[in-house]
């Protein structure tokens, strides 16, 4: 049985996650877009904290929230003009849209909720804390993440490199 | 006999139209047209030793007095199969031997004539190469010993026919005239194909000894096979005729001949009237015996004849162009021949009146040869004179041309069959074997006789009529010695040539058999030969409306006469408008859009059908993930209704 | 009442059919990316709620998400330069337009 | 491998590529090509006369030269050689027109490229005629077809690029079904159990094809040699394919390459699977007696003369397909005795149209006449070689027909008078008609195109033939004279190791 909080916040949460997904998608504005998927960047965070993952939600806000919005916005601003909005959509693409997505809502959620068992309530477990994050992901033995740590790292740096490449001006 | 002398009859004419093929364009005319009659002289002179060798020397002869045929040499050419062979050879019996002279006789003088008659033409050295490859042919043809050869060379005489009938190949209307006479014999050699093969397969053989010795075996291996109605023989037989109806010009394809007067007039003397439209009633005497096994073949070669005779005098009586009239009398004289070997039996395997038909027809032969070249000739003078064909620029050329008058006189004597020339006495065997036929025939024939000598003097009153034409100062004359020489020569020939004992040289059997006169069929054709003569004497020697007034009187009859019974239009119909409007062009067209149409359309679907995917691959990555959700989800919810 | 794993992954899903939405009828680039963005999230959050409902005591749909934010970190950083550089191209972001380097 | 004289008719043209490879200028293409080619003469005529030797001192065997080298093992491929006199004949022709072939393109541009394509075709062409093993024949067959579209593409004219891609669609699709039906004799190639083999003699020693699969197999592998034998309805290649190629590749192509198609379908449809052949050839006798008169009525009416000799070509290649379906010994000779005719003179018409063309820049009849009086050397050669084409004795065209219409007939009737039904015979006699025709539209184009006056003015100015022209015309006719003149050489050539062959096959009747 869950506290009544959790429940208000659950609440709050997934309904924010909904809301401004959509709008996100929706909005004919491109900066609105990027805010309101900061509001969903956020409330997913939000759903880790409640999941007991402090760390990733953590991780969540730094990164997603903090990194890679501030760069679409950047990016926002370099390329289109403040208030512009984009033209409205056609029917047929809307139709497009919303055939496969509506679709996909169909048949990913019948099978959630008709075929699927995920109606147990979630186990008692402990928040893993920082220290176990950091031993997994830098040891080598079962378990241990240090190879994909490793590979994320090379990653990074190629994108780094790439990034400077791409964008800078010949 | 050695094969020297046979071989060198043909190597000689061969040798002589390569080397002016070849090496004649760096010739002068002189020197080309002196080494064609050195060669062709050389060629007579040996094609006269061997013909009389043959005929004189005991050894051709056998005890009971019958001419043996010698194979002279046989080489193998082409061997189909065990039984099957082509070979090139030299046939020696009494009808080689005859048109072994005939051929170099006509040829030797015909290659003098025209040192004259061809002086300063374009082409000289071409002329007498074609001259000595169409001798070379024709010499091929008589001595063939199978049927397979006698093909080889017809279509090679053929083919030398075409080139010297289109030898002035700037005029459209020789072309058009040797692309005629080539495909109208060459139709007819479909025939003779057919015919060659459908016989072969029951006799399996080519050889024309084998055929015609003891033929009655030829008629055993058919086994009684019929076909619609017909026995396989008689079939076999009359395809091979109509061969000979293409070539000796038998209606109803007789319609190249008078075109192929397009040709110099030595080439008509030569091929057109002397040799070569004689082949196929060569090719029916060579075949004499395989005819005899077949009454109703023999039947259809008279009755051919005799309407092919009638039809050509009749056409010949109304023609202007002197050349078209000796054309059609030749067509004429050669149905002539046909009636004869026709009429030569009486259908039992055996032959009536001791084969007189057979002996007549190349007596006739070698007779019409003679006169013929002498008229044709003669024509030649005549046009080389005046520069036309046509009667009407002619004239009072008795005056200017004496020698060619006599000597086209005594041509015109022969043929209307007045003794003693030498149509007479050949003509007057043909009518002999015909009454015997059938008093019908001989009638016909007589008939057709009366109007030869009829529309022969028309000919020859309208060339030397009295009134003469404006010749302006380039008054004709008569031609020069090389011209000369060939008309005296067969002027004479054409006087005395009656009187040879034929029959002790070609006769059906090659048994000597004496020529006997019947009084009655020789003095009433000589009437009415005599009476025709003088109708044309009294319409066309002085100026008479009779003429006239004959043809306003029988419009019709004078029109279709003169249009040839528009037989060239009924062609002309068929081969343009039917075969080529109605098969060529339909088919072209189908070929192009239906059959091709097809094919193009395997591609242009193809084609299509791509420019429709094509799109799906728009690089428009929204639509990649469209598609892919989709595709994805259908999947996917299949698997989950039906397996989860 | 209990939070069961349901309550979590229908959020979840609707966010990613926004994504998809978001997806195949934006024009603009950036907002297509910011679409990607939110299918990639839901996907994260997936992995999350699997590991907690289903796997408590383990860590591996947690890091997975770690690294995928890392992943999707530098991917928006790149995807973000091209666009920047498509831009100073051709001034124009939108998707119908750029076939250039189609064929 | 070397010791085996057949290897060399791969190895000269190779050779020959790798030299024009290293040439600089025109001279020295010009010189590999002429060197090349008559070596390669020089070679055929060395294996004939040693074949000859052989044969003359009893050597019974089907083929001669014998050999064979492992190339895949596991699915035993070999590069298996062998020839009789048929091949020897086929070899004898094509190396006598690539020699005419690289004359006529004396002065072609871009030479090295053109030489290099050329002498690749050969290379399959040879490889073809020599192999006895069925997929390296396949092999050599593609090697064959695929410089043809390149060679039309860039150096023809006209609608060059459709004409291209027609033939090589077309000849391809044919493949398509030839390739299946090797395949299918490949599986069935040996009795139960035994080691399967894509050598021709193995598979006609051992005639385990089963019945059932005779008749699917046969018409793939008819089909597929037939559409490069122009048989109707798949020939509508050959006239644009003709009609858009330069000089040198109509020559080779309708002299040699359609040849292929004839001598594929002897070689493997018939060879291999006789039963299916005696029952199902009068399918393919029906298109190809259509073939003989069709070509010829459409040539009939055509007014290009590259259309008028495709549609000829057409009708004497179907000719030649007719024969080998007759099932009998003569006319089959007389059927490799005409596609030897057919390769010379077409390859003489394609010639002098290439050489015509060059000068007056058009093909239509009706645009040109008397050119007699303008060209009298290459006119004479036209002459002759319409007079082979209609069948002239004394040139090949006649003694080739002349056998086929003999030994069809012989076929025909035999059916006939057995009660098989009278379609040989009938078709036969169709047959014969296309001599008439087929002087009609030879004399239709000789008369117009060098008879007559002279249609343009400006041709007057026009040259006769040049020294190279003539070789390459001379070389031609003193062939076609040479086949004409003595065809029992010819005929003998192929009729002795024919008969075995052919037994087998009359002997199943």
């Amino acid at each position: 049985m869950d506290s009544v909080g959790s429940i208000i916040l659950y609440t709050i949460v997934s309904l924010t996650i909904v809301i401004f997904s959509v709008l996100a998608v929706t909005t004919r504005k491109i900066l609105r877009a990027a805010t309101y998927l900061l509001f969903t960047l956020f409330a997913t965070a939000v759903v880790y904290f409640m999941l007991d993952y402090q760390f990733l939600g953590a991780v969540q806000i730094a990164v997603y929230a903090g990194g890679i919005l501030v760069l679409f916005v950047f990016a926002i601003l370099l390329t289109s003009h403040p208030g512009h909005s984009s033209e409205p959509l056609t029917s047929k693409r809307r139709a497009l849209g919303l055939i496969a997505s509506v679709l996909m809502l169909g048949v990913t959620g019948y099978s959630l909720l008709a075929r699927c068992n995920f109606f147990n309530a979630a186990p008692e477990a402990a928040n893993p804390d920082m220290q176990q994050i950091g031993t997994a992901i830098l040891s080598t033995g079962d378990n241990g993440y240090l190879l994909p740590f490793e590979a994320i790292s090379v990653l990074l740096l190629a994108c780094i490199i790439g990034g400077i490449v791409v964008a800078r001006k010949r | 006999m050695g094969i020297t002398l046979p071989l060198l009859i043909l190597a000689i004419p061969l040798f002589m139209f390569l080397l002016l093929g070849i090496a004649g364009v760096k010739m002068s005319h002189k020197l080309a047209g002196w080494l064609g009659c050195l060669g062709m002289g050389t060629t007579l002179v040996l094609a006269y030793t061997v013909a009389l060798t043959y005929y004189f020397c005991p050894e051709f002869t056998a005890e009971t007095g019958e001419r043996i045929q010698t194979i002279v040499f046989n080489q193998t050419w082409l061997a189909f199969t065990q039984n099957l062979v082509i070979s090139l050879g030299f046939l020696l019996d009494p009808i080689s031997a005859l048109m072994l002279i005939v051929i170099t006789t006509i040829s030797f003088l015909v290659h003098l004539y025209s040192l004259g008659y061809m002086e300063g033409e374009k082409g000289f050295q071409r002329y007498y190469a074609f001259l000595s490859l169409f001798s070379f042919s024709m010499l091929g043809l008589v001595v063939a010993t199978n049927i397979f050869q006698m093909y080889i060379f017809w279509e090679l005489v053929g083919a030398s026919s075409y080139l010297l009938i289109g030898f002035y190949y700037t005029k459209h209307s020789a072309v058009a005239a040797s692309k005629k006479a080539f495909i109208v014999t060459r139709f007819a050699d479909l025939g003779f194909l057919i015919g060659i093969l459908v016989l072969s397969y029951y006799s399996q053989t080519f050889d024309f000894l084998k055929l015609t010795t003891d033929s009655q075996w030829v008629l055993a291996s058919t086994q009684g096979a019929t076909f619609m109605g017909a026995s396989v023989l008689t079939w076999a037989l009359v395809l091979i005729f109509t061969g000979g109806m293409g070539k000796s010009a038998m209606m109803p394809l007789h319609i190249w001949l008078p075109d192929a007067m397009e040709g110099p007039t030595p080439v008509s003397a030569l091929i057109h009237a002397a040799t070569m439209v004689v082949a196929g009633v060569f090719l029916v005497a060579r075949m004499f015996p395989v005819y005899l096994l077949e009454e109703s073949a023999t039947m259809i070669v008279a009755v051919v004849g005799a309407v092919t005779a009638f039809y050509a005098a009749m056409v010949a009586c109304t023609q202007i162009d002197i050349k078209r009239v000796l054309a059609f009398s030749t067509i004429s004289q050669i149905a002539f021949m046909m009636v004869s070997l026709g009429v030569a039996s009486n259908g039992n395997g055996d032959v009536c009146h001791h084969g007189l038909g057979y002996m007549a027809s190349m007596f006739h032969m070698f007779t019409h040869a003679m006169f013929k070249a002498l008229l044709f000739l003669g024509a030649g003078a005549l046009i080389h004179a005046v520069h036309s064909n046509d009667y009407t620029a002619m004239g009072g050329l008795s005056r200017y041309m004496p020698v060619t008058r006599w000597t086209f006189l005594i041509g015109c004597l022969a043929i209307a069959g007045i003794p003693p020339f030498s149509g007479f006495f050949s003509k007057d065997e043909i009518l002999s074997a015909a009454y015997a036929w059938s008093p019908f025939m001989g009638v016909w024939m007589t008939i057709v006789a009366a109007m030869t000598a009829f529309y022969m003097f028309r000919l020859y009153f309208l060339i030397f009529r009295w009134d003469e034409p404006d010749y302006g100062h380039h008054t004709p004359h008569d031609p020069p010695l090389p011209m000369m020489i060939p008309l005296v020569f067969l002027a004479a020939v054409s006087c005395v040539a009656g009187f040879i004992p034929f029959g002790h040289f070609v006769t059906w059997n090659r048994m000597p058999y004496d020529i006997h006169l019947d009084p009655w069929i020789a003095c009433s054709s000589v009437a009415v030969a005599i009476c025709a003569i003088c109708l044309a004497a009294y319409m066309y020697r002085t100026k008479n409306p009779l003429p006239e007034k004959m043809k306003n009187a029988m419009p019709v009859l004078w029109d279709w006469c003169h249009h040839r019974f528009y037989w060239d239009e009924l062609y002309m119909f068929i081969t343009h408008k039917i075969i080529f409007n109605g098969v060529c062009r339909p088919l072209a067209w189908f070929d192009r859009h239906i059959i091709d149409g097809t094919m193009d359309s395997f591609a242009a679907v193809t084609n299509k059908l791509s420019r429709v995917i094509a799109p799906l691959q728009s690089g428009q990555v929204q639509m990649y993930v469209f598609v892919y959700i989709i595709g994805a989800l259908l999947l996917g919810g299949i698997t989950v209704l039906c397996l989860i | 009442m209990e939070l069961k794993a349901i309550y979590f992954l229908i959020p979840s899903l609707i966010m990613f059919c926004c994504g998809l939405f978001g997806f195949i009828t934006r024009r603009n680039m950036i907002a297509m990316l910011i679409s990607l963005e939110l299918m990639l999230n839901a996907v994260d959050m997936n992995f999350v709620i699997f590991n907690r409902f289903l796997f408590p005591g383990q860590l591996e749909g947690m890091f997975f998400t770690l690294f995928a934010i890392a992943i999707a970190a530098a991917e928006t950083a790149l995807a973000i330069a091209i666009i920047i550089n498509v831009f100073r191209a051709s001034h124009n972001i939108d998707v119908r337009t750029l076939n250039e380097m189609k064929f | 491998m070397f010791e085996n004289i057949l290897i060399y008719f791969v190895v000269i043209p190779l050779v020959m590529l790798g030299l024009l490879a290293l040439c600089r200028d025109i001279k020295q293409i010009r010189a590999v090509a002429v060197v090349g080619s008559l070596g390669l003469i020089a070679l055929s005529v060395v294996t004939l006369v040693q074949y000859l030797g052989m044969r003359a001192a009893g050597v019974e065997d089907p083929m001669l030269f014998v050999d064979s080298w492992t190339w895949f093992a596991p699915l035993n491929i070999h590069l298996a050689v062998g020839v009789d006199g048929i091949s020897i004949a086929m070899l004898l022709l094509s190396s006598i027109i690539v020699f005419a072939g690289s004359f006529a393109s004396w002065t072609i541009k871009e030479p090295k490229a053109f030489f290099l394509w050329l002498i690749l075709l050969s290379v399959g062409v040879f490889g073809f005629f020599i192999s006895i093993d069925m997929f390296t024949m396949f092999m050599f067959y593609e090697v064959a077809l695929i410089p043809m579209y390149l060679l039309i593409g860039v150096w023809g004219s006209g609608n060059k690029n459709y004409s291209a891609m027609k033939l090589t669609l077309m000849l391809m699709g044919g493949s398509a079904f030839l390739m299946m039906g090797l395949i299918g004799i490949y599986y069935h190639s040996a009795p139960e159990g035994g080691q399967l083999t894509w050598n021709l003699l193995e598979i006609v020693k051992n005639a385990s094809i089963p019945h059932g699969w005779q008749s699917f197999l046969f018409p793939m592998t008819f089909v597929g040699f037939g559409v490069l034998g122009a048989m109707f309805p798949f020939h509508t290649w050959s006239p644009d394919g003709h009609a858009s190629a330069p000089t040198a590749v109509s020559m080779l192509h309708a002299g040699v390459l359609m040849k292929l198609g004839g001598y594929g379908c002897f070689r493997v449809a018939i060879y291999t699977m006789p039963q299916a052949a005696h029952e199902l050839s009068w399918i393919f006798l029906i298109l190809t007696g259509i073939s003989v008169v069709y070509g010829a009525f459409c040539a009939c009416v055509k007014t290009d003369l590259k259309y008028i000799n495709a549609y000829s070509s057409v009708s004497h290649c179907g000719l030649v397909l007719f024969a080998i379906l007759m099932l009998n010994e003569t006319a089959m000779t007389g059927a490799i005795m005409q596609m030897l005719s057919h390769g010379l003179m077409t390859a003489l018409f394609f010639a002098l149209i290439g050489m015509i063309y060059g000068r007056t820049h058009t093909r239509e009849i009706t645009q040109m006449g008397g050119m007699m009086q303008i060209m009298p050397y290459l006119s004479v050669c036209y002459v002759i070689a319409g007079m082979a084409s209609l069948g002239l004795p004394g040139l090949s065209g006649f003694v080739a027909e002349m056998t086929i219409f003999v030994g069809s007939f012989q076929a025909g009737m035999t059916d006939y008078l057995a009660g098989h039904g009278s379609l040989r015979l009938v078709f036969t006699i169709i047959a014969c008609c296309s001599i008439v025709i087929t002087a009609v539209y030879i004399l239709r184009v000789v008369g117009k195109l060098l008879f007559g006056p002279v249609h343009d003015e400006h041709h007057r100015t026009l040259t006769d033939a040049t020294w190279w022209e003539r070789l390459s015309t001379v070389t031609l006719i003193i062939c076609v004279a040479a086949i004409g003149c003595f065809p029992n050489f010819f005929n003998n050539l192929i009729n002795f190791t024919f008969k075995p062959a052919i037994f087998s096959v009359l002997g199943m009747n």
